[in-house]
């Protein structure tokens, strides 16, 4: 299982690559966004997959499984939504101001 | 014997899944997509029961009725863009 | 040998494969049916009644395997039951309202003239480009 | 347990919220938080004299234990670093009141600077990888906000940029964070630091360790710095300087501590390619010093010869050199947060970015002037300036390791600083004044005021080494021996 | 035209309380079972969202005249305020604590400080999902 | 404080008053308060002399960085009188100059201030032992300098002459810095002297010879050496006082002082003795020859100063054999060389401070420098001509004045060396004297130009227009103090020799036991020898050239113009300047997708480079948890989405089909039991998904990519060795089972926080610091949205004061 969530990985974050080195502003942060996903099972596998029960005492006797990479991607999760919030409206601002949202046209244009 | 069929529903779930995504990304209207979107989250949903039952455990139920939430909120906003072109209205009294 | 228990576990298990099974059908119904309208019945009414399956089944399961009886399966039901009939209504009307065409051989469209008025030629929206017209 | 480590980050937090809701009144706004850095301060040159009689202590939130828990923990290195930073923000906010127009300041200017600074004093302070993520995300967050503040156009493509440059570098640290728990199975630094020691830092790990540099490199300016001279010349001045002064120097910090801390074993690879990649930066930011035809240019190349040039502190991993490179960062942070204001009041009076479009400003702003020449010459490190220590320093450390490449790369990038910074200074400032009688504009007295602490402690950071050298000293001590830090964290 | 809406209203009127008690019960139960501040506050984040999807801005705003921005700084003082109170009883900062109070009417209650911590948590959540739907549909 | 500190320090207190009460002071009494200074201070350091003299020597130390061995220690020796007395003495007759020199309009203030810190930093380079203290007075007298060559800035080439010394100087001044530095690690200590007195430690050091060369090319850049010399002719734009002040007596002498001072440490090694002579000899004819062409008398002193400089230096070069020899009675003679620079240093100082003043005065009183437009001012103005005769000559070499002394000696120490056949001398050293010889020849024309085209002939008519005359008194008093010098030396210059050279000499042959036998006894007639004939040679080869000129003139043109060292400096520093910015601009052209690539490269290089190079790679499929059919198909249907993304070719899919992924990640947490994960992740999704619609509707549709096939592929090979890259680590890392992890201490968590799901109580109580920050990055999040939607850039009019 381990093996095959990393090789998921690396395809998400070929994936996430290819679309962050397109010039379209919604490609670009579609591949922001396939990165979270990509990076967010990674640090869940690095916990081990399956291995113990569900980190609720009152569910189960143990074992229980990692709970701290869980803690963590709660946390990147968050920051992550925050952060693609943040990006999202930027990117819009950007396009109402500047008119483009190819990234080598937006070079192109004159300032102000 | 049970795990067995619990198994073979999941995957009976993934493959449904799996059609209705090959819906939503060739559409070919919004609506179509729409509807396939919603009946995904359903089947999600049913999918969490079954691990769930699986696992024995109770912890994931709430997610159930969180998904039901999410994919009522999500249809309706989503028709609502189709209907009017935005998610929330200025103002309005129609 | 059976009893009371297993029955009931195996009434739940068999619930949910057949949940599953109705899902299958239903998403088959969403690839080969020939437009929204026709579509929006197979996953309304028939992935709903997967999901009510399914959800019944795990609901019993647990009942019956641990002796828990889940207040939030219920809720969960209900609320399934509320929702998916509103959400199919919805989705369905802004298709239509969208101008989303009817499959052909459905017959007369009473709605139309009602709706949009006489506007015969106005432009139809076509499946293809409905997303260039966002 | 010591609770004054954690006001820092803290007090800037509660504050900025507090502010959000004084919106409207821009002259509480003002004092509010002039007044809160200036607390932040005090507590942080307390801490710095605490951690000099009692060594280094720390914070356990909610009192668990490390490795655990989380926990802040102050060493003489963090609160140099924190000190000054606090001390530079106070001084540019000095300039914002005077700058910044009320229309920005309605717009949660302040509380966004704060939240930065809570963010920049949290990565300084923080004992705990994931939680360094975590205060970086702060720090970044708003810096993300002050970089498209005000929304013109050329800003928000630059911002955007910034962003999404910035938010492939936070995915990075996220997958560095995940295999180095995947491999150590712990976060806490110091933790990882035992951990690392105790396998002797086989090659995975140093992979990671590696990895870890490719994040940091992103945020210092290191050799990564692409995104560097754009979008540190879209935003308003004070937001440049604040920038210019903290953010890099984070990224550096963090590679400082990474690498002295918890991958300090395989520094044949490690400080190798460290090396290596400073030394690239210095030559990439000589050369876009040189080819600078405007001030921003100019000033933003040199942001990232600074860099460069503080790493080879870190690349030549002596303890002169560590010496060396925390007196250069504690230099950098308030010449390059000086450079940048006198700059953005250049642009201010004359309205052009172009060196040669500009002329005689000395002759109408006297003090404006020798301010920027005694700032040229402390970046140039010439004595007795606040640049000059730090590059003996680390000159010294360069020879005591052979590291003479690296050594003639931070010299040679000084007489280059000298150089374009000159060409400022002499078509600038220097000949004969293009500005009219009527177009003259007055330097406003808080900007003055922000200039002038600025020069002077430009000017004691030099001549008054001698009163910081103990706390450098421990600093440096610190690094070189990690297991102080770890017994700190682990024992007791 | 005007587009007939009545069938929306009307289950929303009902489905927004199923919501709200699950967003509450999440918000409680967080400390033993999945849910806590965060998704709590999410999901109650969502019901009011809901709320301006089924009608309009205007509406909604009268019913509700919070400043969003100001809920999520009051939540963000909550947070961090409780964090704080720690070092007034000279505490490591951050430590919760917790205890058994008797109530009137409920008796015996078990209490935590961290209760308040989520509670803040759950309404920055709530504010700042509020304020970023809000601020792009008012641009529009 | 003690009087040597004090010293130094005075001129920059004055030169700070000066600034403060620059509106209470009366312009017209500026410069007489000023002079004070330097006369009360050259009045302080005479009584050292016969301290001094008496083979004492003053050190003070004041503690400034103990903490990394930066004090400053003054250090008084022989050598460093002579340099001080130079420096304030010529100083007081600069600023007594200039008084008269500089018309009331100048901004004096400045004028005054900048020459106080240069004089402080002279005599700081020469009282410091500390090395890293005297690089700091040393880089000092750079930036003074400059501001006095750019005084009047608002002349580009004021400027441009400014910019050229600085950066010459101050790259100098930093490998000077690096030889310090190399010193330092090699012998523990910043102190001179005690660096000297270990000499023998460190001299098998492999830094050693760096170090040598480094420090030589501080001193060169100093004192204008070739190829360095090339900032001394354009420095010229400065002010005349500040020519006679820093480019006779002061800022290039330092250079010479820095090569004394380190001889004792440098000298035995052949580096040294061939680089300083060779160096030396190399500019002194470059200078001399150079000095000929120009036609701007303050050129010709430039050049001559260059050439002068060399002289000096060679001595110094020639005098370190000595060093090398050891002491015996044999090889004192050798030091006499180091005598005559020393002599020479003091008697250059003297005619070219009285000449400089000269120059200035025509310049002053006709308006031109140019000697084409001079000629036959003699009449006119009998004392400048007076002044610039006795100076020329005495520069030229003939008596009775004080250079004819210093040459012989230095005619003497040339030939005097091919007698030794250590350093290979006996192959090349032939040279010695005869560049040495050709070199004066040619200083002795350039004289001859100097007083015939300006003051013999006829009147230029446009110059008799004006009406000139000589000039004021107080302008005539400098220089004939200086010219009264040149004959007085030239007189008693044993006086000088007892008195300042032999404590001098003292300190560059720290190890030579008597400083006596170091002082020769000058005097003018020494015998019919080689030195007299090569004198009697230089003047009439002199004059037959001087005479011939206009026809051998034609050799200047063989050199290109655009292959004089000038021409080179400029060249590389545009060439530099464009070079760096063709390549600047290349790769930093503004293009996200390029600066992603560099991104992913260095990340793909650096990290896998490392993971390979290493070895680190490691793989165990066998601990893996099994896989069940539906989560194959899930991880299909993931991929599946991915790949779609790709090709997607509308807004709405694209955004669909990440929520898909999202809600298949989120199913991934169910099946690795994560209940609170599955949770945020499903409601996170659904308003990023939202979010994306809301915001992607007001971006424009999407395009296919309107990149090429070839940029498809390498953005693809780019995309996968990154996905590559991180899958392989993180195989590796699954499988590296060294640790336990710290989490099962988190399942007591009932017990120890009193919350039974265990993820909750990790956010809430043991890092509920990282929840609290979260909460803290949601806000920022929430507020900048708004900040960011209703921030518009300001309308023209707007009230900003910052407008961009």
């Amino acid at each position: 299982m381990e093996s095959l969530i990393m090789i998921l990985v690396g395809i998400l974050a070929s994936v996430g690559t290819y679309l962050i080195l397109s010039r379209n502003i919604i490609r670009v942060i579609l591949g922001t966004a396939i990165y979270s996903h990509a990076v967010h099972l990674l640090i869940l596998t690095m916990g081990g997959l399956k291995k113990g029960d569900v980190p609720i005492l009152s569910q189960s006797e143990g074992p229980f499984t990692d709970a701290l990479p869980q803690a963590l991607i709660l946390t990147a999760i968050v920051i992550s939504f925050a952060t693609t919030a943040l990006l999202l409206v930027l990117a819009y601002r950007t396009y109402k101001t500047n008119g483009s949202d190819d990234f080598h046209e937006l070079r192109e244009m004159p300032d102000e | 014997m049970k795990e067995t069929i619990l198994l073979l529903a999941l995957t009976f779930f993934m493959i449904a899944i799996g059609l209705l995504l090959y819906r939503s990304i060739v559409g070919p209207t919004m609506p179509d997509r729409a509807i396939a979107l919603d009946t995904i989250g359903v089947n999600i949903i049913s999918a969490i029961a079954i691990v769930s039952i699986i696992l024995s455990t109770t912890a994931f139920l709430e997610a159930i009725l969180i998904l039901g939430i999410l994919a009522f909120i999500g249809t309706i906003a989503f028709s609502k863009y189709i209907e009017r072109g935005v998610i929330v209205e200025r103002k309005g009294d129609s | 040998m059976l009893n009371v228990k297993e029955i009931l576990e195996w009434i739940a298990v068999l619930s949910v494969l057949l949940a599953s099974i109705i899902s299958m059908i239903s998403a088959f119904g969403m690839i080969r049916l020939p437009d929204v309208y026709t579509r929006s019945h197979a996953a309304t009414k028939s992935s709903t009644m997967a999901v009510l399956a399914c959800l019944s089944g795990a609901f019993i399961y647990f009942w019956v395997h641990d002796g828990y009886v889940s207040v939030r399966l219920i809720l969960g039901i209900v609320f399934v039951f509320i929702t998916a009939p509103v959400s199919g209504h919805l989705v369905t009307r802004a298709a239509y309202r969208a101008r989303v065409p009817l499959a052909e051989g459905s017959g007369d469209d009473a709605l139309k003239p009602v709706l949009f008025g006489d506007e015969q030629t106005s432009p139809t929206i076509t499946a293809d480009n409905v997303d260039k017209h966002e | 347990m010591n609770n004054l480590i954690v006001l820092p980050l803290i007090i800037p937090i509660i504050t900025a919220v507090v502010l959000v809701f004084l919106r409207d009144q821009i002259v509480l706004q003002r004092i509010i938080s002039f007044v809160t850095m200036g607390f932040v301060c005090i507590v942080s040159f307390i801490l710095l004299n605490i951690v000099q009689t009692e060594g280094i202590i720390r914070l356990d939130f909610s009192g668990w234990m490390p490795p655990f828990g989380i926990l802040f923990v102050a060493d003489s290195f963090s609160l140099l670093l924190v000190l000054t930073s606090s001390i530079v923000t106070l001084i540019c906010l000095l300039y914002a009141f005077s700058m910044m127009g009320q229309r920005y300041e309605k717009m949660f200017f302040y509380p966004f600077v704060l939240f930065l600074v809570a963010g920049v004093n949290g990565s300084f302070l923080t004992g705990d990888i994931f939680n360094l993520f975590v205060c970086f995300e702060v720090m970044l967050l708003a810096s993300y906000v002050l970089v498209a503040f005000g929304g013109g156009k050329r800003q928000l493509r630059e911002s955007l940029k910034y962003v999404l440059i910035n938010v492939v570098a936070s995915w990075m640290f996220l997958v560095a964070l995940a295999f180095l728990y995947g491999s150590v199975k712990t976060l806490n630094m110091a933790h990882i630091a035992q951990r690392v020691a105790e396998v002797g830092q086989d090659p995975l790990i140093t992979t990671v360790a590696i990895l870890f540099l490719i994040v940091f490199s992103l945020k210092a300016g290191l050799l990564l710095f692409f995104w560097l001279p754009g979008s540190y010349s879209v935003p308003p001045t004070v937001v440049q300087a604040l920038f210019a002064a903290l953010l890099t120097k984070v990224g550096i910090y963090a590679l400082i501590r990474t690498f002295t801390l918890m991958f300090p074993l395989q520094q044949e690879v490690t400080h190798t390619i460290i090396g290596i990649m400073a030394g690239l930066t210095i030559i990439a930011g000589c050369m876009g010093a040189l080819a600078g035809r405007d001030v921003y240019t100019i000033a933003t190349y040199n942001v990232i010869i600074g860099t460069g040039f503080i790493l080879i502190g870190l690349a030549v991993g002596t303890e002169s050199a560590m010496a060396g490179a925390i007196y250069y960062l504690i230099h950098d942070i308030v010449a390059k947060a000086l450079l940048f204001l006198l700059i953005g009041m250049m642009i201010y009076l004359t309205g052009e970015t172009v060196v040669k479009k500009m002329s005689g400003l000395i002759q109408i702003y006297p003090i404006f002037g020798w301010i920027y020449f005694i700032l040229m010459l402390a970046l140039a490190g010439i004595p007795p300036f606040s640049g000059f220590i730090g590059k003996v320093l680390i000159g010294q450390g360069a020879i005591e390791a052979h590291s003479y490449i690296l050594l003639a790369l931070g010299f040679a990038s000084s007489i280059i600083v000298l150089y374009s910074l000159l060409r400022i200074f002499l078509a600038s400032f220097f000949g004969e004044t293009t500005i009219s009688p009527e177009d003259k504009k007055p330097i406003p007295k808080g900007a003055y005021t922000s200039f002038i602490l600025l020069a002077i402690s430009i000017i004691y950071l030099g001549i008054g080494a001698e009163s910081i050298a103990v706390y450098v000293k421990d600093a440096a001590e610190t690094l070189m021996n990690p297991s102080i830090y770890i017994d700190a964290i682990l024992k007791g | 035209m005007k587009i007939n809406d009545v069938i929306l209203r009307t289950v929303v009127k009902g489905v927004i309380f199923i919501i709200l008690t699950l967003g509450v019960y999440l918000f409680f139960s967080g400390h033993n079972a999945p849910g806590g501040g965060f998704i709590g506050g999410l999901v109650l984040g969502s019901a009011i969202v809901l709320l301006y999807i089924t009608y309009d801005l205007e509406t909604v705003h009268k019913k509700m005249p919070f400043d969003f921005k100001k809920v999520a700084a009051l939540g963000v003082l909550l947070a961090t305020g409780t964090a704080v109170g720690s070092i007034l009883f000279d505490a490591p900062f951050l430590s919760q604590t917790d205890g058994y109070f008797n109530i009137p009417i409920l008796g015996e209650k078990h209490l935590t400080t961290v209760t308040i911590f989520e509670a803040g948590v759950a309404l920055t959540v709530i504010g700042t999902l509020v304020t970023i739907i809000l601020s792009i549909g008012e641009d529009e | 404080m003690t009087i040597d500190f004090a010293i130094i320090l005075i001129p920059f207190i004055m030169a700070a008053l000066i600034l403060l009460f620059n509106k209470q002071l009366r312009k017209k009494y500026l410069g007489w308060i000023v002079l004070i200074i330097p006369v009360s201070l050259f009045l302080i350091l005479t009584t050292y002399i016969p301290r001094i003299a008496n083979g004492e020597t003053y050190t003070h130390t004041y503690e400034w960085i103990p903490a990394f061995n930066l004090n400053f220690t003054t250090y008084i020796d022989g050598l460093s009188l002579i340099l001080s007395l130079l420096i304030t003495g010529v100083g007081s007759l600069v600023i007594l100059y200039s008084i008269f020199y500089l018309s009331m309009k100048e901004s004096l203030h400045h004028f005054y201030c900048y020459l106080l810190l240069f004089m402080g930093a002279m005599l700081g380079v020469v009282f410091s032992d500390n090395l890293m203290v005297l690089y700091a007075f040393w880089e000092l007298t750079s930036v003074s300098s400059f501001l006095l060559i750019a005084f009047w800035h608002h002349r580009k080439a004021s400027r441009a002459g400014a910019r050229k010394s600085m950066t010459i100087t101050v790259s100098g001044g930093v490998s000077m810095l690096t030889g310090f530095l190399m010193l330092y690690v090699m012998s523990g200590t910043f102190s001179i002297r005690e660096i000297i007195a270990n000499v023998e430690k460190i001299s098998e050091h492999s830094l050693f010879i760096p170090a040598l060369i480094l420090i030589l090319l501080g001193a060169f850049t100093k004192s204008a050496q070739f190829p360095f010399h090339i900032w001394l002719p354009d420095a010229m734009e400065a002010p005349t006082p500040v020519s006679a002040y820093l480019h006779s007596a002061t800022m290039v002498k330092a250079g010479i002082y820095l090569v004394a001072r380190f001889t004792p440490v440098f000298g035995g090694e052949m580096v040294w003795f061939w680089t300083v002579t060779g160096v030396g000899l190399i500019t002194l004819f470059w200078g001399s020859f150079n000095a000929v062409r120009q036609t701007d008398l303050k050129a010709i002193l430039a050049f001559s100063t260059v050439s002068q400089l060399g002289l000096i230096m060679s001595l110094l070069g020639l005098g370190s054999v000595a060093v090398h020899l050891g002491y015996s009675a044999d090889t004192v003679i050798y030091t006499q060389a180091t005598f005559a620079a020393l002599f020479h240093l003091i008697n250059h100082s003297t005619f070219k401070g009285a000449l400089f003043m000269m120059v200035g005065i025509v310049d002053h009183e006709i308006g031109t420098r140019d000697i084409r437009r001079l000629g036959g001012l003699m009449s006119i103005m009998p004392f400048t001509f007076t002044i610039a005769v006795i100076g020329s000559f005495s520069m030229a070499g003939l008596p009775p004045f004080n250079g004819f002394l210093s040459k012989e000696m230095f005619f003497a120490a040339t030939v005097k060396i091919l007698q030794l056949d250590v350093f290979s001398i006996e192959s090349t050293g032939i040279l010695i004297p005869l560049i040495a010889w050709v070199a004066s020849i040619l200083t002795f024309v350039y004289c001859i130009i100097i007083v015939n085209r300006t003051f013999l002939g006829k009147i230029k008519p446009d110059i008799q227009e004006k009406n000139p005359h000589e000039a004021p008194l107080g302008m005539l008093i400098s220089p004939f103090i200086l010219i009264t010098l040149v004959i007085a030396i030239f007189f008693f210059p044993n006086l000088l020799g007892e008195y300042i050279l032999k404590p001098a000499m003292a300190s560059v042959y720290p190890t030579f036991p008597s400083a006596a036998e170091m002082t020769p006894h000058i005097s003018a007639w020494h015998g019919f020898n080689i030195e007299l004939l090569m004198t009697i040679g230089v003047i009439v080869l002199g004059i037959v050239l001087y005479r011939l000129l206009k026809y051998w003139k034609k050799i200047y043109r063989i050199f290109p113009q655009n292959w004089t060292l000038n021409a080179i400096y400029e060249r590389v520093i545009t060439t530099s300047e464009n070079v760096s910015e063709s390549i600047t601009n290349r790769y930093m052209n503004g293009k996200l997708t390029h600066y992603f690539i560099y991104i992913y490269i260095s990340f793909v290089v650096i990290v896998a480079g490392t993971f390979v190079a290493l070895d680190a790679f490691s793989w165990n499929p066998r601990l893996d948890a099994p896989v069940e059919t539906y989560e194959l198909l899930l991880v299909f249907i993931m991929i599946f989405t991915a790949i779609g993304l790709v090709f997607a070719k509308s807004r709405i899919t694209s955004v669909l089909l990440n929520g898909v992924l999202g809600y298949s990640v989120a199913f991934f947490f169910v099946i690795f039991r994560a209940p609170d994960l599955a949770l945020t992740q499903l409601v996170v999704e659904s308003v990023t998904t939202a979010l994306f619609l809301i915001c992607f509707k007001h971006l424009g549709a999407l395009k296919p990519e309107p990149s090429s096939k070839r940029v498809k592929v390498s953005n693809g090979v780019i995309s996968i060795l990154v996905g590559a890259t991180v899958t392989l680590i993180g195989l590796a890392v699954v499988n590296y089972e060294k640790f336990e992890t710290i989490s099962t201490y988190f399942e007591n968590s009932y017990e120890l926080a009193g919350g039974k799901n265990i993820v909750n109580t990790i956010l809430g109580d043991f890092r509920a610091f990282d929840t609290m920050l979260e909460v803290v990055v949601l806000f920022i999040a929430g507020l900048g949205v708004y900040t960011l939607i209703n921030l518009k850039a300001a309308k023209k009019e707007g009230a900003d004061i910052e407008n961009k």
